[in-house]
Protein backbone atom coordinates (compact mmCIF):
# COMPACT_ATOMS: atom_id res chain seq x y z
CA UNK A 1 0.00 0.00 0.00
CA UNK A 2 1.50 3.42 -1.32
CA UNK A 3 -0.57 5.49 1.00
CA UNK A 4 -4.22 5.72 2.92
CA UNK A 5 -7.01 8.26 4.40
CA UNK A 6 -10.04 8.39 6.19
CA UNK A 7 -12.13 11.86 6.17
CA UNK A 8 -15.32 11.89 8.36
CA UNK A 9 -17.79 15.70 8.20
CA UNK A 10 -21.12 15.46 9.04
CA UNK A 11 -23.58 15.06 6.20
CA UNK A 12 -23.99 18.94 5.25
CA UNK A 13 -24.63 19.99 1.72
CA UNK A 14 -21.34 21.81 1.57
CA UNK A 15 -19.27 19.24 2.14
CA UNK A 16 -20.19 17.88 -1.00
CA UNK A 17 -17.49 19.77 -2.92
CA UNK A 18 -15.39 19.48 0.31
CA UNK A 19 -15.04 16.11 -0.18
CA UNK A 20 -14.30 16.19 -3.86
CA UNK A 21 -11.51 18.68 -3.00
CA UNK A 22 -10.19 16.36 -0.56
CA UNK A 23 -10.11 13.04 -2.39
CA UNK A 24 -8.90 14.50 -5.69
CA UNK A 25 -5.40 16.33 -3.93
CA UNK A 26 -5.25 12.46 -2.48
CA UNK A 27 -5.19 10.87 -6.05
CA UNK A 28 -3.29 13.21 -7.20
CA UNK A 29 -0.22 11.46 -5.51
CA UNK A 30 -0.83 8.94 -8.54
CA UNK A 31 -0.02 11.19 -10.59
CA UNK A 32 -3.36 11.11 -12.46
CA UNK A 33 -4.62 12.69 -15.71
CA UNK A 34 -6.97 15.87 -15.21
CA UNK A 35 -9.43 13.44 -16.97
CA UNK A 36 -8.98 10.78 -14.55
CA UNK A 37 -9.44 13.07 -11.26
CA UNK A 38 -12.80 14.84 -12.94
CA UNK A 39 -14.26 11.50 -12.75
CA UNK A 40 -13.08 10.34 -9.66
CA UNK A 41 -14.34 14.04 -8.44
CA UNK A 42 -17.87 13.45 -10.09
CA UNK A 43 -18.62 9.69 -8.55
CA UNK A 44 -17.49 10.71 -5.32
CA UNK A 45 -19.80 13.82 -5.77
CA UNK A 46 -22.66 11.74 -6.67
CA UNK A 47 -21.94 9.27 -3.14
CA UNK A 48 -22.00 11.48 -0.60
CA UNK A 49 -24.55 13.51 -1.88
CA UNK A 50 -26.67 10.19 -1.59
CA UNK A 51 -25.72 9.70 1.80
CA UNK A 52 -26.71 13.81 2.51
CA UNK A 53 -29.82 13.49 1.01
CA UNK A 54 -30.98 9.79 1.06
CA UNK A 55 -29.16 8.33 3.77
CA UNK A 56 -29.72 11.10 6.58
CA UNK A 57 -32.80 12.77 4.89
CA UNK A 58 -30.78 16.30 5.25
CA UNK A 59 -30.93 14.91 9.60
CA UNK A 60 -27.46 15.42 10.73
CA UNK A 61 -25.40 12.08 10.26
CA UNK A 62 -21.58 11.39 9.82
CA UNK A 63 -20.33 10.49 6.28
CA UNK A 64 -16.60 8.56 6.77
CA UNK A 65 -14.85 8.60 3.47
CA UNK A 66 -11.77 6.05 3.04
CA UNK A 67 -8.81 6.07 0.02
CA UNK A 68 -6.48 3.79 -0.59
CA UNK A 69 -3.55 4.31 -2.84
CA UNK A 70 -1.92 1.37 -4.44
CA UNK A 71 0.45 1.65 -7.64
CA UNK A 72 -1.88 1.92 -9.93
CA UNK A 73 -5.58 2.31 -8.82
CA UNK A 74 -7.23 4.33 -5.77
CA UNK A 75 -9.66 2.49 -3.88
CA UNK A 76 -12.47 4.89 -2.12
CA UNK A 77 -15.36 3.79 0.41
CA UNK A 78 -18.03 6.18 1.29
CA UNK A 79 -20.03 4.86 4.20
CA UNK A 80 -22.79 6.35 5.90
CA UNK A 81 -24.92 5.05 9.01
CA UNK A 82 -28.89 6.12 7.57
CA UNK A 83 -31.59 3.99 6.46
CA UNK A 84 -29.71 1.76 3.82
CA UNK A 85 -31.35 0.72 0.45
CA UNK A 86 -34.43 -1.52 0.14
CA UNK A 87 -33.23 -3.11 -3.29
CA UNK A 88 -29.88 -2.35 -4.29
CA UNK A 89 -30.00 -3.75 -7.32
CA UNK A 90 -33.45 -1.19 -8.29
CA UNK A 91 -31.23 1.78 -6.43
CA UNK A 92 -28.22 0.85 -9.29
CA UNK A 93 -31.19 0.66 -12.25
CA UNK A 94 -30.86 4.67 -14.31
CA UNK A 95 -33.25 6.70 -14.04
CA UNK A 96 -34.69 4.99 -10.69
CA UNK A 97 -35.31 7.46 -7.94
CA UNK A 98 -37.10 7.64 -4.61
CA UNK A 99 -37.38 11.42 -4.80
CA UNK A 100 -38.24 12.76 -7.84
CA UNK A 101 -40.17 15.70 -5.91
CA UNK A 102 -36.58 16.55 -4.92
CA UNK A 103 -35.56 16.45 -8.74
CA UNK A 104 -33.16 13.78 -8.29
CA UNK A 105 -32.91 12.55 -11.84
CA UNK A 106 -32.17 8.86 -10.60
CA UNK A 107 -28.64 9.03 -12.54
CA UNK A 108 -25.86 8.03 -8.79
CA UNK A 109 -25.24 5.20 -9.85
CA UNK A 110 -25.21 5.06 -13.35
CA UNK A 111 -22.48 7.71 -13.14
CA UNK A 112 -20.11 5.79 -10.94
CA UNK A 113 -20.46 3.20 -12.94
CA UNK A 114 -20.04 4.66 -15.82
CA UNK A 115 -16.83 7.05 -14.54
CA UNK A 116 -15.56 4.17 -12.57
CA UNK A 117 -13.53 0.77 -13.30
CA UNK A 118 -15.70 -0.90 -10.25
CA UNK A 119 -18.33 0.26 -7.98
CA UNK A 120 -20.05 -2.04 -5.11
CA UNK A 121 -22.77 -1.54 -2.90
CA UNK A 122 -23.26 -2.88 0.27
CA UNK A 123 -26.41 -1.81 2.14
CA UNK A 124 -28.41 -2.91 5.28
CA UNK A 125 -31.70 -1.36 6.09
CA UNK A 126 -31.94 1.28 8.85
CA UNK A 127 -27.99 0.54 9.24
CA UNK A 128 -26.50 2.29 6.40
CA UNK A 129 -24.74 2.06 3.14
CA UNK A 130 -21.34 1.39 1.73
CA UNK A 131 -20.01 2.30 -1.58
CA UNK A 132 -17.05 0.66 -2.73
CA UNK A 133 -15.23 2.75 -5.80
CA UNK A 134 -12.34 1.56 -7.68
CA UNK A 135 -10.51 3.68 -10.26
CA UNK A 136 -7.27 2.48 -12.33
CA UNK A 137 -4.80 5.39 -12.77
CA UNK A 138 -3.05 4.63 -16.02
CA UNK A 139 0.57 5.06 -16.02
CA UNK A 140 2.43 8.29 -17.73
CA UNK A 141 6.07 9.66 -17.63
CA UNK A 142 5.98 11.27 -14.89
CA UNK A 143 7.94 14.54 -15.24
CA UNK A 144 7.14 16.80 -11.63
CA UNK A 145 9.34 15.03 -8.22
CA UNK B 1 -20.76 29.19 -7.77
CA UNK B 2 -21.63 32.53 -9.44
CA UNK B 3 -25.54 32.20 -10.84
CA UNK B 4 -26.01 35.60 -13.38
CA UNK B 5 -29.94 35.69 -13.98
CA UNK B 6 -30.51 38.29 -16.87
CA UNK B 7 -34.22 38.41 -18.77
CA UNK B 8 -34.81 39.80 -21.90
CA UNK B 9 -38.79 39.51 -23.62
CA UNK B 10 -38.87 35.55 -23.78
CA UNK B 11 -35.66 34.47 -22.39
CA UNK B 12 -33.72 33.76 -19.53
CA UNK B 13 -30.22 34.09 -19.82
CA UNK B 14 -28.72 31.94 -16.92
CA UNK B 15 -24.45 31.98 -16.42
CA UNK B 16 -23.17 29.74 -14.53
CA UNK B 17 -19.91 29.44 -12.86
CA UNK B 18 -17.99 27.36 -10.87
CA UNK B 19 -19.39 24.00 -9.52
CA UNK B 20 -22.98 22.47 -10.58
CA UNK B 21 -23.99 19.90 -7.45
CA UNK B 22 -26.77 19.41 -4.82
CA UNK B 23 -25.09 22.42 -2.64
CA UNK B 24 -25.33 24.52 -5.66
CA UNK B 25 -28.46 23.83 -7.77
CA UNK B 26 -31.01 24.74 -5.08
CA UNK B 27 -29.79 28.27 -5.57
CA UNK B 28 -29.72 28.04 -9.33
CA UNK B 29 -33.61 26.81 -9.10
CA UNK B 30 -34.85 29.41 -6.63
CA UNK B 31 -33.05 32.36 -8.86
CA UNK B 32 -34.88 30.94 -11.96
CA UNK B 33 -38.52 30.51 -9.94
CA UNK B 34 -37.84 34.69 -8.77
CA UNK B 35 -37.72 35.49 -12.41
CA UNK B 36 -40.60 33.15 -13.43
CA UNK B 37 -42.97 34.25 -10.67
CA UNK B 38 -42.83 38.07 -11.73
CA UNK B 39 -41.82 38.35 -15.52
CA UNK B 40 -43.64 37.12 -18.77
CA UNK B 41 -40.99 34.90 -19.49
CA UNK B 42 -41.13 31.00 -20.66
CA UNK B 43 -37.27 30.10 -22.59
CA UNK B 44 -34.40 29.20 -20.34
CA UNK B 45 -30.47 29.29 -22.25
CA UNK B 46 -27.86 28.42 -19.58
CA UNK B 47 -24.30 29.78 -20.72
CA UNK B 48 -22.04 27.10 -19.57
CA UNK B 49 -18.94 28.24 -20.41
CA UNK B 50 -17.60 28.93 -17.22
CA UNK B 51 -19.20 26.24 -15.37
CA UNK B 52 -16.01 23.93 -15.12
CA UNK B 53 -18.10 20.75 -12.97
CA UNK B 54 -21.14 19.18 -12.54
CA UNK B 55 -22.92 16.11 -11.29
CA UNK B 56 -26.24 14.31 -11.49
CA UNK B 57 -27.66 17.15 -9.03
CA UNK B 58 -27.36 18.79 -12.45
CA UNK B 59 -28.93 16.92 -14.49
CA UNK B 60 -31.97 16.85 -12.15
CA UNK B 61 -32.31 20.81 -11.98
CA UNK B 62 -31.91 20.97 -15.58
CA UNK B 63 -34.36 18.38 -15.97
CA UNK B 64 -36.86 20.49 -13.51
CA UNK B 65 -36.52 23.47 -15.17
CA UNK B 66 -37.36 21.66 -18.56
CA UNK B 67 -40.87 20.10 -17.27
CA UNK B 68 -41.77 23.45 -15.93
CA UNK B 69 -40.93 25.58 -18.91
CA UNK B 70 -42.50 22.87 -21.37
CA UNK B 71 -45.93 23.23 -19.76
CA UNK B 72 -46.40 26.74 -20.66
CA UNK B 73 -44.59 26.66 -24.51
CA UNK B 74 -40.96 27.15 -23.46
CA UNK B 75 -37.83 25.63 -24.24
CA UNK B 76 -34.50 25.14 -22.44
CA UNK B 77 -31.00 25.13 -23.77
CA UNK B 78 -27.45 25.42 -23.23
CA UNK B 79 -24.11 26.49 -24.59
CA UNK B 80 -20.27 26.50 -23.86
CA UNK B 81 -20.15 22.98 -22.08
CA UNK B 82 -16.37 21.98 -20.95
CA UNK B 83 -15.32 18.28 -21.14
CA UNK B 84 -16.59 16.96 -17.52
CA UNK B 85 -19.79 18.59 -17.80
CA UNK B 86 -20.14 17.34 -21.05
CA UNK B 87 -19.35 13.78 -20.13
CA UNK B 88 -22.13 13.94 -17.11
CA UNK B 89 -24.41 16.00 -19.62
CA UNK B 90 -24.14 12.82 -22.24
CA UNK B 91 -24.07 10.39 -19.33
CA UNK B 92 -26.88 11.39 -17.83
CA UNK B 93 -29.03 11.62 -21.39
CA UNK B 94 -29.34 15.15 -21.41
CA UNK B 95 -28.62 15.07 -24.99
CA UNK B 96 -32.28 13.56 -26.02
CA UNK B 97 -33.64 16.39 -24.37
CA UNK B 98 -31.76 19.92 -24.53
CA UNK B 99 -30.77 21.18 -27.59
CA UNK B 100 -26.77 22.20 -26.97
CA UNK B 101 -24.73 24.56 -28.94
CA UNK B 102 -20.92 25.98 -28.75
CA UNK B 103 -21.38 29.48 -28.73
CA UNK B 104 -24.77 31.61 -27.51
CA UNK B 105 -25.30 32.96 -30.95
CA UNK B 106 -26.61 29.21 -32.28
CA UNK B 107 -28.56 29.07 -28.98
CA UNK B 108 -30.37 32.13 -29.43
CA UNK B 109 -30.73 31.57 -33.17
CA UNK B 110 -32.64 27.78 -32.35
CA UNK B 111 -35.32 29.35 -29.66
CA UNK C 1 -21.23 24.33 15.35
CA UNK C 2 -21.04 25.07 11.85
CA UNK C 3 -18.74 22.42 10.33
CA UNK C 4 -16.11 19.47 11.44
CA UNK C 5 -13.76 17.33 9.77
CA UNK C 6 -11.31 14.31 11.20
CA UNK C 7 -8.93 12.86 8.77
CA UNK C 8 -6.29 10.41 9.79
CA UNK C 9 -3.36 9.65 7.95
CA UNK C 10 0.07 8.11 7.99
CA UNK C 11 3.33 9.93 8.92
CA UNK C 12 4.47 10.05 5.45
CA UNK C 13 6.58 13.11 3.88
CA UNK C 14 3.83 13.74 0.48
CA UNK C 15 1.13 13.86 2.82
CA UNK C 16 2.29 17.35 4.35
CA UNK C 17 1.17 19.14 1.03
CA UNK C 18 -2.22 16.60 1.30
CA UNK C 19 -3.10 17.87 5.33
CA UNK C 20 -2.09 21.74 3.89
CA UNK C 21 -4.77 21.41 1.11
CA UNK C 22 -7.29 19.76 3.37
CA UNK C 23 -7.03 21.89 5.89
CA UNK C 24 -7.09 24.91 3.83
CA UNK C 25 -10.15 23.73 1.56
CA UNK C 26 -12.01 22.96 4.99
CA UNK C 27 -10.98 26.68 5.70
CA UNK C 28 -12.60 28.24 2.84
CA UNK C 29 -15.93 27.44 3.91
CA UNK C 30 -15.50 30.50 6.01
CA UNK C 31 -14.67 32.59 3.28
CA UNK C 32 -10.80 33.40 4.31
CA UNK C 33 -8.97 36.26 2.47
CA UNK C 34 -5.92 34.42 0.47
CA UNK C 35 -3.43 35.76 2.80
CA UNK C 36 -5.83 33.90 5.80
CA UNK C 37 -5.23 30.80 3.96
CA UNK C 38 -1.49 30.71 3.42
CA UNK C 39 -1.03 31.28 6.79
CA UNK C 40 -3.23 28.38 7.80
CA UNK C 41 -1.68 26.45 5.43
CA UNK C 42 1.75 27.23 6.73
CA UNK C 43 1.03 26.89 10.34
CA UNK C 44 -0.84 22.96 9.03
CA UNK C 45 2.72 22.54 7.32
CA UNK C 46 4.46 23.23 10.87
CA UNK C 47 3.13 20.83 12.66
CA UNK C 48 2.33 17.67 10.35
CA UNK C 49 5.73 17.79 9.51
CA UNK C 50 6.89 17.99 13.11
CA UNK C 51 4.83 14.63 13.28
CA UNK C 52 6.63 13.00 10.64
CA UNK C 53 9.91 13.71 11.62
CA UNK C 54 10.26 14.05 15.13
CA UNK C 55 7.28 12.30 16.66
CA UNK C 56 7.82 8.75 14.56
CA UNK C 57 11.11 10.13 13.36
CA UNK C 58 10.66 8.45 9.77
CA UNK C 59 8.74 5.04 11.15
CA UNK C 60 5.11 4.41 10.36
CA UNK C 61 2.91 6.23 12.77
CA UNK C 62 -0.83 8.01 12.29
CA UNK C 63 -1.56 11.50 12.11
CA UNK C 64 -4.83 12.75 13.18
CA UNK C 65 -6.01 15.99 12.14
CA UNK C 66 -9.47 17.73 13.49
CA UNK C 67 -10.54 20.82 12.34
CA UNK C 68 -13.87 22.84 13.69
CA UNK C 69 -15.40 25.54 11.79
CA UNK C 70 -17.67 28.36 14.16
CA UNK C 71 -18.81 31.32 12.97
CA UNK C 72 -15.52 33.73 12.92
CA UNK C 73 -12.72 31.10 13.48
CA UNK C 74 -11.58 27.89 12.34
CA UNK C 75 -9.95 25.85 15.51
CA UNK C 76 -7.46 22.99 14.21
CA UNK C 77 -5.86 19.77 16.03
CA UNK C 78 -2.94 17.97 15.01
CA UNK C 79 -2.11 14.74 16.65
CA UNK C 80 0.46 11.99 16.78
CA UNK C 81 0.60 8.87 19.36
CA UNK C 82 4.52 9.65 18.59
CA UNK C 83 7.88 10.14 21.03
CA UNK C 84 6.54 12.70 22.88
CA UNK C 85 8.11 16.31 24.00
CA UNK C 86 10.56 16.47 26.93
CA UNK C 87 9.99 20.10 27.20
CA UNK C 88 7.48 21.52 25.45
CA UNK C 89 8.62 25.44 26.82
CA UNK C 90 11.75 24.68 25.46
CA UNK C 91 10.78 23.44 22.05
CA UNK C 92 8.89 26.70 21.67
CA UNK C 93 11.95 29.21 21.87
CA UNK C 94 13.11 30.21 18.82
CA UNK C 95 16.30 27.79 16.94
CA UNK C 96 15.38 25.41 19.39
CA UNK C 97 16.05 21.75 17.53
CA UNK C 98 16.72 18.32 18.49
CA UNK C 99 17.85 17.11 14.87
CA UNK C 100 20.33 20.27 13.70
CA UNK C 101 21.85 17.46 11.51
CA UNK C 102 18.99 16.80 9.49
CA UNK C 103 18.68 20.65 9.11
CA UNK C 104 15.97 21.86 11.20
CA UNK C 105 15.66 25.29 12.25
CA UNK C 106 13.97 25.29 14.57
CA UNK C 107 11.44 27.49 13.65
CA UNK C 108 8.28 25.59 13.23
CA UNK C 109 6.85 26.94 16.56
CA UNK C 110 7.81 30.03 15.92
CA UNK C 111 5.96 30.29 12.48
CA UNK C 112 3.07 28.59 13.98
CA UNK C 113 2.68 31.20 16.85
CA UNK C 114 2.90 34.17 14.57
CA UNK C 115 0.68 32.94 11.68
CA UNK C 116 -2.30 31.58 14.20
CA UNK C 117 -3.98 33.48 16.77
CA UNK C 118 -3.80 31.14 19.50
CA UNK C 119 -1.22 27.46 19.60
CA UNK C 120 -1.62 25.19 22.68
CA UNK C 121 0.66 22.07 22.74
CA UNK C 122 -0.02 19.21 24.41
CA UNK C 123 2.21 16.23 25.13
CA UNK C 124 3.41 13.18 27.16
CA UNK C 125 6.53 11.74 26.89
CA UNK C 126 5.71 8.05 24.50
CA UNK C 127 2.42 8.69 24.32
CA UNK C 128 2.57 11.68 21.82
CA UNK C 129 1.95 15.44 20.92
CA UNK C 130 -1.15 17.81 20.46
CA UNK C 131 -1.29 20.61 18.55
CA UNK C 132 -4.65 22.97 19.14
CA UNK C 133 -4.23 26.22 16.95
CA UNK C 134 -7.15 28.80 16.37
CA UNK C 135 -7.19 31.18 13.62
CA UNK C 136 -9.69 33.70 13.68
CA UNK C 137 -10.99 34.75 10.27
CA UNK C 138 -12.35 38.29 9.61
CA UNK C 139 -15.93 39.17 8.40
CA UNK C 140 -15.87 40.52 4.94
CA UNK C 141 -18.40 41.19 2.49
CA UNK C 142 -19.57 37.45 0.80
CA UNK C 143 -19.75 38.13 -2.97
CA UNK C 144 -20.35 34.40 -3.45
CA UNK C 145 -22.97 32.00 -2.98
CA UNK D 1 7.96 20.98 -7.16
CA UNK D 2 10.17 21.45 -10.16
CA UNK D 3 13.46 22.25 -9.30
CA UNK D 4 15.92 23.50 -12.17
CA UNK D 5 18.97 23.76 -11.82
CA UNK D 6 21.70 25.81 -13.97
CA UNK D 7 25.66 26.50 -13.08
CA UNK D 8 27.89 28.66 -15.35
CA UNK D 9 31.46 29.65 -13.61
CA UNK D 10 31.33 30.12 -10.13
CA UNK D 11 27.33 30.26 -9.66
CA UNK D 12 24.38 28.06 -9.14
CA UNK D 13 20.90 29.21 -11.15
CA UNK D 14 18.36 27.18 -9.13
CA UNK D 15 14.77 27.97 -9.94
CA UNK D 16 12.24 26.42 -7.95
CA UNK D 17 8.71 26.10 -8.91
CA UNK D 18 5.80 24.82 -6.50
CA UNK D 19 6.75 24.48 -2.93
CA UNK D 20 9.23 24.29 -0.84
CA UNK D 21 8.52 21.92 2.63
CA UNK D 22 10.23 18.96 4.30
CA UNK D 23 9.04 16.53 1.36
CA UNK D 24 10.76 18.83 -1.49
CA UNK D 25 13.44 20.41 0.11
CA UNK D 26 15.25 16.80 0.23
CA UNK D 27 15.36 16.93 -3.34
CA UNK D 28 16.38 20.54 -3.84
CA UNK D 29 19.71 19.57 -1.41
CA UNK D 30 20.12 16.50 -3.46
CA UNK D 31 20.42 18.48 -6.42
CA UNK D 32 22.63 21.23 -5.19
CA UNK D 33 24.56 18.43 -3.69
CA UNK D 34 25.30 16.65 -7.53
CA UNK D 35 26.45 20.21 -9.05
CA UNK D 36 29.05 20.92 -5.87
CA UNK D 37 30.16 17.40 -6.14
CA UNK D 38 30.93 17.97 -10.10
CA UNK D 39 31.60 21.52 -10.87
CA UNK D 40 34.29 23.73 -9.42
CA UNK D 41 31.49 26.56 -7.91
CA UNK D 42 30.74 27.99 -4.99
CA UNK D 43 27.13 30.85 -5.18
CA UNK D 44 24.30 29.89 -5.02
CA UNK D 45 21.68 32.42 -6.38
CA UNK D 46 17.74 31.03 -5.80
CA UNK D 47 15.07 32.19 -8.06
CA UNK D 48 11.59 31.84 -6.21
CA UNK D 49 9.71 33.86 -8.41
CA UNK D 50 7.42 30.56 -9.49
CA UNK D 51 7.73 29.41 -5.53
CA UNK D 52 4.08 29.64 -3.89
CA UNK D 53 4.39 28.27 -0.85
CA UNK D 54 7.09 27.88 1.71
CA UNK D 55 7.33 26.59 5.55
CA UNK D 56 9.73 26.23 8.21
CA UNK D 57 12.21 23.10 5.97
CA UNK D 58 12.47 25.58 3.60
CA UNK D 59 14.34 27.74 5.97
CA UNK D 60 16.73 24.88 7.16
CA UNK D 61 17.63 24.22 3.63
CA UNK D 62 18.56 27.34 3.03
CA UNK D 63 20.16 27.84 5.75
CA UNK D 64 22.19 24.79 5.05
CA UNK D 65 23.02 25.81 1.87
CA UNK D 66 24.40 28.98 3.64
CA UNK D 67 26.63 27.28 6.26
CA UNK D 68 28.14 24.79 3.75
CA UNK D 69 28.69 27.18 0.66
CA UNK D 70 30.28 30.02 3.27
CA UNK D 71 33.02 27.09 3.89
CA UNK D 72 34.54 27.40 0.28
CA UNK D 73 33.66 31.39 1.01
CA UNK D 74 30.97 31.16 -1.46
CA UNK D 75 27.47 32.95 -1.16
CA UNK D 76 23.59 32.25 -1.01
CA UNK D 77 21.00 34.67 -2.24
CA UNK D 78 17.69 34.60 -3.65
CA UNK D 79 15.33 36.87 -5.41
CA UNK D 80 11.96 37.04 -6.80
CA UNK D 81 9.75 35.91 -3.51
CA UNK D 82 5.78 35.93 -4.02
CA UNK D 83 4.15 37.05 -0.24
CA UNK D 84 3.66 34.02 1.65
CA UNK D 85 7.81 32.91 1.20
CA UNK D 86 8.32 36.11 1.87
CA UNK D 87 6.52 36.46 5.12
CA UNK D 88 8.31 32.84 6.34
CA UNK D 89 11.52 34.12 4.74
CA UNK D 90 11.12 37.20 7.33
CA UNK D 91 9.65 34.98 10.19
CA UNK D 92 12.42 33.05 9.94
CA UNK D 93 14.87 35.32 10.11
CA UNK D 94 16.38 34.36 6.40
CA UNK D 95 16.42 38.36 5.78
CA UNK D 96 19.52 38.84 8.15
CA UNK D 97 21.81 36.22 6.85
CA UNK D 98 20.40 35.78 3.18
CA UNK D 99 20.32 38.67 0.65
CA UNK D 100 17.34 39.04 -1.04
CA UNK D 101 16.23 40.66 -4.65
CA UNK D 102 13.09 41.54 -6.14
CA UNK D 103 15.02 40.50 -10.23
CA UNK D 104 17.44 38.46 -10.96
CA UNK D 105 19.90 40.85 -12.22
CA UNK D 106 20.08 42.55 -8.90
CA UNK D 107 21.27 38.83 -7.45
CA UNK D 108 24.07 38.32 -10.13
CA UNK D 109 24.83 42.30 -9.86
CA UNK D 110 25.54 42.07 -5.85
CA UNK D 111 27.37 38.38 -6.37
N1 LIG E 1 -26.55 6.32 0.76
C1 LIG E 1 -27.84 5.99 0.49
N2 LIG E 1 -28.70 5.75 1.51
C2 LIG E 1 -29.99 5.43 1.26
N3 LIG E 1 -30.51 5.32 0.02
C3 LIG E 1 -29.71 5.55 -1.04
C4 LIG E 1 -28.34 5.90 -0.86
N4 LIG E 1 -27.78 6.05 -2.09
C5 LIG E 1 -28.75 5.81 -2.98
N5 LIG E 1 -29.92 5.50 -2.36
C6 LIG E 1 -31.19 5.13 -3.02
O1 LIG E 1 -30.91 4.76 -4.36
C7 LIG E 1 -31.67 5.57 -5.27
C8 LIG E 1 -30.90 5.79 -6.55
O2 LIG E 1 -29.73 6.56 -6.30
P1 LIG E 1 -29.08 7.42 -7.47
O3 LIG E 1 -28.86 6.54 -8.65
O4 LIG E 1 -27.87 8.09 -6.91
O5 LIG E 1 -30.16 8.49 -7.86
P2 LIG E 1 -30.75 9.78 -7.10
O6 LIG E 1 -29.79 10.21 -6.01
O7 LIG E 1 -30.87 10.80 -8.16
O8 LIG E 1 -32.09 9.38 -6.51
C9 LIG E 1 -32.00 6.81 -4.50
O9 LIG E 1 -33.14 7.47 -4.99
C10 LIG E 1 -32.19 6.28 -3.08
O10 LIG E 1 -33.47 5.73 -2.91
N1 LIG F 1 5.13 16.25 17.25
C1 LIG F 1 6.31 16.24 17.90
N2 LIG F 1 6.76 15.13 18.51
C2 LIG F 1 7.94 15.12 19.16
N3 LIG F 1 8.76 16.19 19.25
C3 LIG F 1 8.37 17.34 18.67
C4 LIG F 1 7.14 17.42 17.96
N4 LIG F 1 7.02 18.68 17.50
C5 LIG F 1 8.13 19.34 17.90
N5 LIG F 1 8.94 18.55 18.61
C6 LIG F 1 10.22 18.93 19.24
O1 LIG F 1 10.26 20.35 19.34
C7 LIG F 1 11.43 20.86 18.68
C8 LIG F 1 11.14 22.22 18.08
O2 LIG F 1 10.17 22.10 17.04
P1 LIG F 1 10.10 23.19 15.87
O3 LIG F 1 10.04 24.56 16.50
O4 LIG F 1 8.99 22.84 14.97
O5 LIG F 1 11.50 23.09 15.13
P2 LIG F 1 12.14 21.95 14.19
O6 LIG F 1 11.03 21.09 13.64
O7 LIG F 1 12.80 22.73 13.10
O8 LIG F 1 13.08 21.16 15.03
C9 LIG F 1 11.80 19.79 17.68
O9 LIG F 1 13.17 19.84 17.33
C10 LIG F 1 11.43 18.51 18.45
O10 LIG F 1 12.44 18.14 19.36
Amino acid sequence: MKNFMKLEIPSKSQNESFARVVVAAFASQLDPTLEEISEIKTAVSEAVTNAVIHAYMDKAGLIVIKGVLLEDRIEIEIMDSGVGIESVEKAREPLYTTLPEMERSGMGFTIMEKFMDKVEVLSEKNKGTTVKMVKIIHKKENLRN
Amino acid sequence: MIIDIRSSGEMILASLEGELDHHTSQAFKAKVQTILDTEETKNLVIDMSRLYFMDSSGIGVILGRLNQLKKKGGKVMVFGMQSQVKKVFYAGGLDKVIPYYEKEEEAVNNL
